[in-house]
């Protein structure tokens, strides 16, 4: 066989290999139902999502989208949402950006998903913004704070869910000037749009000149010591820290290492206790007055309805695996969901869903306002800050409510609102 | 000045382990001509399992041993059971096999422990001693320092002054004649590739407590820093690494205090380059001996 | 000396090496090469029709990876250098797509060629930094090579962040690409589009890359990997030659980044990390380093292997409890035991073991003769 | 086939991939003798050394080693049964030192004691290598190179002593001194040794029995002085 040949033959068996796969999976992967909506039949309803279930930056996160599979469980056992059940298609990604261009693109072009459905991350989500677009997929509640989600002009048919980072930063700065006037105020950023936003949201509310020392680091090098270094030398004693789980361990460890102890407040990201304090172990005590900030129910509040509706889900679906706030904030995305599939009605198309979202009005489990409207496309628009006392992680004082520009930070007073009883929201 | 100070010596302290790290890649290297990038994830699977003796029994001690013991089991295990195996002509075919493995492992310590960070305990404190209103170093830092310290003393020791150690020499420099002398070739690889794995176990004890916490991915970083310090001090050397290792460690440490942290691979690459460009063999290369 | 340099597989001679069959018409090489590409053209037109859009796009990134892995193919298989570092070089091609085609876009320049001449801008873009680390590993072997393409595979992603200004950190850049032109009809598939476009670019590049592996300078650069005392003495320049094979496949590398950066509309470091550098060389050498035939198997493995494993994750049920360890996981685990088993039980890769078997029944058949 | 005979090799197939090389070598080494095996380059000599110590496995044959068949044991293990290989190029290994390679040739020994005895003695046997203990073994010269390959084989006390061109790139000076200093080993301690060399004329100076090889068989077997002095047998296999 002459080489070229033989390379021709390569390239055909290629071409072969990979038609074959594709007339095997072109039968069963699409069936697109009798309507023209991709992804919904009378009796079902397709989404998926992208998340990151291996590598360095699955911790935590790869526990959430399992969580909103087992609250849709629990809504198609108890008859799904008229009279469809929803399948949800949950692909890993890695957390890398490649990665997530070829699972979302199997999802809406092979898969035929009706919608994306709180994809996770900022590099990686972003990649996909424009081919969601270009194929009118809705790409509802993603699961990052950054501001990118919120432009309907450019993205109609993107929506966020977290409370960006900006709102974060005014709600923690709102909070030092009012409860820690006159301190030296330090802040310790991720080096990108996470501790970007966060330090102008800090800056928009305590003045630009107000922070003595900023300091960033990168998530490829674990040694913050001298940036903590950096602050103690700075005799900083409050410190903002926009940083994810791992890292605001590393900071609190280091900086008891180096005998320094300032206040700590928190971005909700890396705010929750029971992670840190699994990561910190032993020295799990050096949390103990730490300032967060939070807009869903605390896993830890068993008095709490919602936590004890989605505790008894995650014993009947999940597997009853280990109860955290990501398995919340995963059941939270399904409730919301579920909420606007409802609202969307009988009839759902692309359309209506996108629709129903911009009605905006939801309540849930959430303790801050959502903001969806026609021009906003943000998700929630506040938060409540929570402390770390007796190594227990409790809300204190009043939810907050924001924006991501110049507004004021108010006090958000709206009752809190409990589930339904069957645990399902009704059409309203 | 302070500063300059803590730096220096929080850099030094990083740099030891980078050292030892590097040390358990350079003995492979010299036994068996393969550079292990499975070495990280090897490191880690010793500290799961010392996690789960330590949880068992309630001992760091105990399980820090369970994790040596699991290291040089493990070093053994991978050179009796794959790489014996490996096609050795191209030297490419252990590296791919060793990047399979690193797959393997992470992926298996996934399913078992689940890709969360668990604690990671510290023996001692980890909380800076002042002297003169300087914060030094931990007694965490200065067990650290002693254990390398133990290491690198023990690993001369052996293969300076013990029969197997100048086996091991003799059988990774010229293994043929070797067997003609009544040496076990084969053994004194196993050896080679235990010795490794129980040093690089010790590196992964070390620092994983001054990192994010245990996870299947937790000696990445420290791969690559590790890799560098050896290919810096040259991968023949144990004292190169050893050099190596601490003069990474202080680099990173002072580019990160002065110039920012996002610029800490940028100066890894300058140092690599600085050094190389000047000696191909890194610093401790041996004297241009052979070039056949 | 053979273990202190990445040398290629062992020393069959490689597919494509020697002269063709003895006493046969000798076709020009390039006219040849251009035959084959006009077929794989023509059938990739015909096959792009007849598949859905999803799998048009997973041909498009096949296409994509393939420049890479054909480039890299060309460094190490047959240049016998190392280099764990092709990530960034695809990183530096996809940054240069991004910015030519915002600064078309901006300056209000649109029509298909100026893709044409981004990719161009990113090649030789690729090739500027490939230049300056193939000076720098002309002097390097082995591992200390490797030490060294690992670094630009860690700061090439890093300085992205470093420059946020121009770069957008990890969010990186968007790549805006027209849509497919109107003559094609307003309802042709975006993907398919996206496939003629890749496919193009990779065929060109595979011409001139098969084009230069048969030729002098390919013969150099096996001369080179084989025994460079040899070859030095056989009045080669050696580390010219390296160079220059190293310019070769960062070209290659930078033309599949800045595909792999117009398939996706977006560029971003964390698609360029240092896994997709050592995935690409898992790739070229699970697909045979010995010839471009091997890069094609390497770059089908990169895109259907994780799709393939996401599969047959699928088909067990298992509780939510273990699925939830084992999703994600198992593909991995089922990818790192394959390399192993390839590597100890076929070390040639998939096209050492289909040219072995190619060879085992061309024996039968005149052997029979004979008898 | 006498108790005597240390070495008794029969039928011995052996080569490279699946070409042979020796095509079934007949031969004898009754102990306390040196044997000189001789023969054009290309015959298989080395080959045949080679396939005796293990390096190269047999394709056929039966190596016998004082009547103990040699099949399956491992090449290790060979030098604990009294066979000692001095390679071609001599083996010394270079980043070693001296003092090291030597030690490296008893470490086998459970008698340490007698290990360090014959390390000794191997010191006062090679007067220079003393002088030069801690020196690395790729600075010294070429014949400190060869005393040191040989001293290492004697730490070992071998009953048979296999040599593969122990005067290859050496003055004649050095040669004549080896081959002298061989003769005085087999006085003294009865050691067997099995010499492969191109030097013909100083090799069956010394040897008592002399084996001529031909593409890869044994074409002659003669005592020594007989194949030095007959002029016929001399110029029909060895060309001078």
């Amino acid at each position: 066989m002459p080489p070229s040949t033989r390379r021709g033959l390569a390239i055909a068996t290629a071409i072969a290999l990979l038609a074959t796969s594709a007339a095997c999976s072109g039968d069963d992967g699409g069936s697109p139902g009798r309507g023209p909506v991709p992804g919904v039949t009378d009796t079902e309803i397709v989404v998926g999502t992208h998340m990151p279930l291996t590598g360095p930056a699955s911790a935590g996160y790869s526990k959430i989208a399992p969580a909103t599979k087992a609250y849709f469980d629990y809504v198609n056992a108890n008859g799904g949402v008229h009279g469809r059940k929803i399948t949800y298609k949950i692909m890993d990604d890695g957390y890398n950006p490649a990665n997530t261009q070829q699972v979302v693109r199997q999802l809406v072009l092979q898969d035929k998903v009706f919608a994306v459905l709180n994809g996770l991350g900022t590099p990686t989500h972003t990649g996909v913004l424009d081919f969601l677009k270009s194929n009118r997929v809705p790409d509802l509640f993603v699961a990052s704070g950054s501001r990118s989600w919120d432009q309907p002009d450019k993205y109609p048919g993107t929506f966020g869910f977290n409370p960006d980072y900006t709102v974060e930063g005014k709600i923690l700065a709102n909070h030092v000037k009012t409860a820690l006037p006159g301190k030296k105020v330090c802040f310790l950023g991720q080096d990108d749009d996470f501790g970007r936003d966060s330090l102008a949201g800090v800056e928009q509310v305590l003045g630009a000149g107000a922070v003595v020392a900023k300091q960033t680091y990168v998530t490829s090098n674990t040694n913050v010591a001298p940036q903590i270094g950096a602050f103690k030398a700075a005799g900083c004693e409050v410190v903002v820290l926009a940083t994810v789980p791992g890292f605001t361990a590393l900071a609190v460890g280091t900086a008891a290492r180096l005998g320094f102890k300032p206040q700590w407040l928190v971005s909700n990201v890396g705010a929750d206790h029971p992670t840190l304090a699994k990561q910190l172990g032993e020295a799990a005590p050096l949390l103990e007055g730490m300032i967060g900030v939070n807009y869903l129910p605390m896993q830890n509040d068993t008095a709490n309805p919602w936590i004890q509706l989605f505790t008894k889900v995650n014993k009947e679906h999940n597997g009853d695996a280990p109860f955290d706030g990501n398995t919340v904030y995963g059941m939270a995305v399904g409730y919301l969901f579920v909420q606007v599939l409802q609202a969307a009605g009988k009839d759902l198309t692309r359309e209506s869903v996108l629709a129903a979202v911009s009605r905006g009005g939801y309540q849930g489990p959430g303790l801050a306002p959502l903001r969806f409207s026609e021009t906003d496309h943000s998700g929630y628009g506040g938060e409540r800050l929570t402390r770390v006392s007796g190594g227990v992680q409790a809300y204190f004082g009043p939810a907050y409510e924001t924006d991501e520009g110049d507004g004021p930070v108010r006090e958000y007073t709206a009752a809190p609102v409990t589930p339904p009883a069957n645990g399902i929201p009704t059409a309203s | 000045m302070d500063r300059f100070v803590f730096l220096t010596l929080d850099g030094l302290s990083r740099g030891a382990v980078y050292a030892a790290f590097a040390l358990a890649l350079v003995l492979i290297w010299r036994a068996a001509r393969i550079v292990n990038f499975a070495q990280g994830a090897m490191a880690v699977a010793t500290a799961y399992v010392a996690y789960s003796v330590s949880a068992a029994t309630g001992s760091y001690w105990l399980g820090f041993l369970a994790a040596l013991a699991a290291g040089l089991l493990l070093g053994a295990a991978v050179d009796l059971a794959v790489m014996r195996f490996v096609d050795h002509r191209s030297p490419l075919n252990p590296v791919i096999v060793a990047l399979g493995l690193v797959l393997l492992i992470q992926a298996v310590l996934g399913m078992v422990y689940g890709n969360e960070f668990l604690p990671a305990e510290a023996p001692f404190s980890r909380s800076a001693l002042t002297v003169a209103g300087v914060a030094v170093l931990s007694p965490y830092d200065l067990f650290a320092f002693a254990a390398v310290g133990v290491v690198v003393v023990g690993l001369a020791w052996i293969f300076t002054r013990t029969a197997v150690g100048l086996r091991m020499r003799a059988a990774a420099f010229a293994p043929e004649v070797s067997r003609l002398l009544g040496v076990n070739v084969g053994g004194m690889l196993t050896l080679g590739w235990a010795l490794a794995s129980g040093v690089g176990a010790l590196a992964g004890m070390l620092v994983i407590p001054t990192e994010l916490g245990l996870h299947p991915h937790a000696m990445d970083l420290v791969f690559v820093s590790a890799f560098t310090a050896a290919v810096v001090g040259g991968l023949d050397s144990p004292p190169g690494a050893v050099v190596g290792g601490l003069a990474v460690g202080l680099l990173l440490s002072y580019v990160s205090g002065y110039a920012g942290s996002d610029l800490t691979p940028l100066a890894v690459l300058v140092l690599l380059l600085a050094v190389l460009l000047v000696r191909p063999g890194g610093l401790f290369a041996p004297v241009a001996a052979r070039r056949v | 000396m053979s273990a202190t340099r990445a040398a290629a597989p062992p020393r069959t001679p490689a597919p494509d090496a020697g002269p063709g069959p003895a006493g046969g018409r000798r076709v020009p090489t390039l006219l040849r090469h251009l035959a084959v590409a006009a077929v794989a053209a023509l059938l990739l037109t015909a096959v792009s029709y007849g598949l859905d859009p999803f799998r048009n796009f997973q041909l498009a990134t096949v296409a994509a990876y393939l420049c890479a892995t054909a480039g890299l193919t060309v460094l190490t298989g047959l240049n016998g250098q190392l280099s764990l570092g092709h990530g960034a070089l695809m990183a530096t091609g996809a940054y240069t797509v991004a910015f030519c085609q915002t600064a078309f876009l901006d300056a209000g320049l649109t029509g298909g060629w100026w893709l044409a001449l981004s990719l161009a801008a990113a090649v030789l873009a690729a090739l500027a930094v490939g230049a300056v680390v193939g000076v720098a590993a002309a002097r390097l072997r082995g591992p200390y090579l490797a030490g060294v393409t690992l670094a630009v595979a860690v700061v090439v992603p890093a300085l992205t962040v470093t420059f946020d200004g121009v770069f957008n950190g990890e969010q990186g850049l968007s790549v805006p690409v027209e849509p497919p032109p109107a003559g094609l009809g307003p309802y042709f598939p975006y993907e398919r589009w996206q496939l003629w476009v890749a496919a193009a670019a990779t065929l060109l590049a595979l011409v001139l890359l098969a084009n230069l592996v048969r030729s002098r300078y390919g013969r150099t650069f096996r001369a080179v990997r084989d025994d460079e005392v040899a070859a030095r003495l056989a009045g080669i320049h050696v580390a010219r030659t390296q160079v220059l094979a190293f310019v070769v496949s960062a070209a290659g590398a930078g033309l599949g980044g800045a595909l792999l950066a117009v398939l996706a509309q977006s560029v971003s470091p964390g698609a360029f990390s240092l896994t997709l550098s050592l995935f690409l060389l898992m790739a070229v050498v699970i697909g045979g380093l010995g010839s471009l035939a091997g890069a094609l198997w390497g770059a089908v493995l990169l895109v259907v292997l994780p799709d393939l494993t996401h599969t047959l994750t699928e088909q067990f049920t298992l509780s939510p409890a273990v699925a939830q360890r084992m999703e994600g996981n198992l593909p991995l685990a089922i990818f790192g035991v394959t390399l192993i088993v390839v590597m100890i039980a076929a070390p040639g890769g998939v096209q050492g073991l289909l040219a072995r078997l190619g060879r085992a029944l061309a024996a039968r058949l005149p052997g029979r003769r004979r008898s | 086939m006498s108790g005597d005979d240390l070495l008794v090799v029969r039928g011995l197939v052996a080569g490279y991939g699946a070409a042979p090389v020796l095509h079934g070598v007949d031969l004898t080494v009754p102990a306390g003798t040196i044997a000189a095996v001789v023969g054009a380059n290309g015959a298989g000599k080395t080959t045949l050394l080679r396939a005796l110590s293990g390096m190269l496995r047999p394709l056929a044959g039966r190596v016998a080693l004082a009547g103990d068949d040699l099949r399956g044991v491992p090449v290790e293990q060979l030098v604990r049964r009294g066979m000692a290989h001095v390679p071609e190029g001599r083996g010394v290994v270079g980043e070693l030192t001296v003092d090291e390679n030597l030690r490296l040739g008893g470490l086998w020994r459970r008698d340490r004691a007698d290990a360090t005895r014959a390390l000794d003695e191997v010191y006062q046997l090679f007067e220079p290598l003393a002088r030069r203990r801690r020196h690395l073994g790729h600075q010294l010269s070429g014949g400190e190179r060869q005393m040191l390959a040989l001293g290492r084989a004697l730490v070992g006390r071998p009953r048979l002593l296999l040599l593969d061109e122990p005067s290859l790139g050496l003055a004649p000076r050095v040669v004549a001194q080896t081959m002298a200093l061989l003769r005085q080993l087999r006085e003294a301690t009865g050691l067997t040794v099995l010499l492969v060399e191109q030097n013909v004329r100083s090799a069956l100076s010394v040897a008592d029995q002399g084996v001529v090889m031909a593409l890869g068989r044994v074409v002659s077997t003669a005592p020594a002085a007989r194949l030095r002095d007959d002029d016929d047998l001399r110029h029909a296999y060895l060309g001078f």
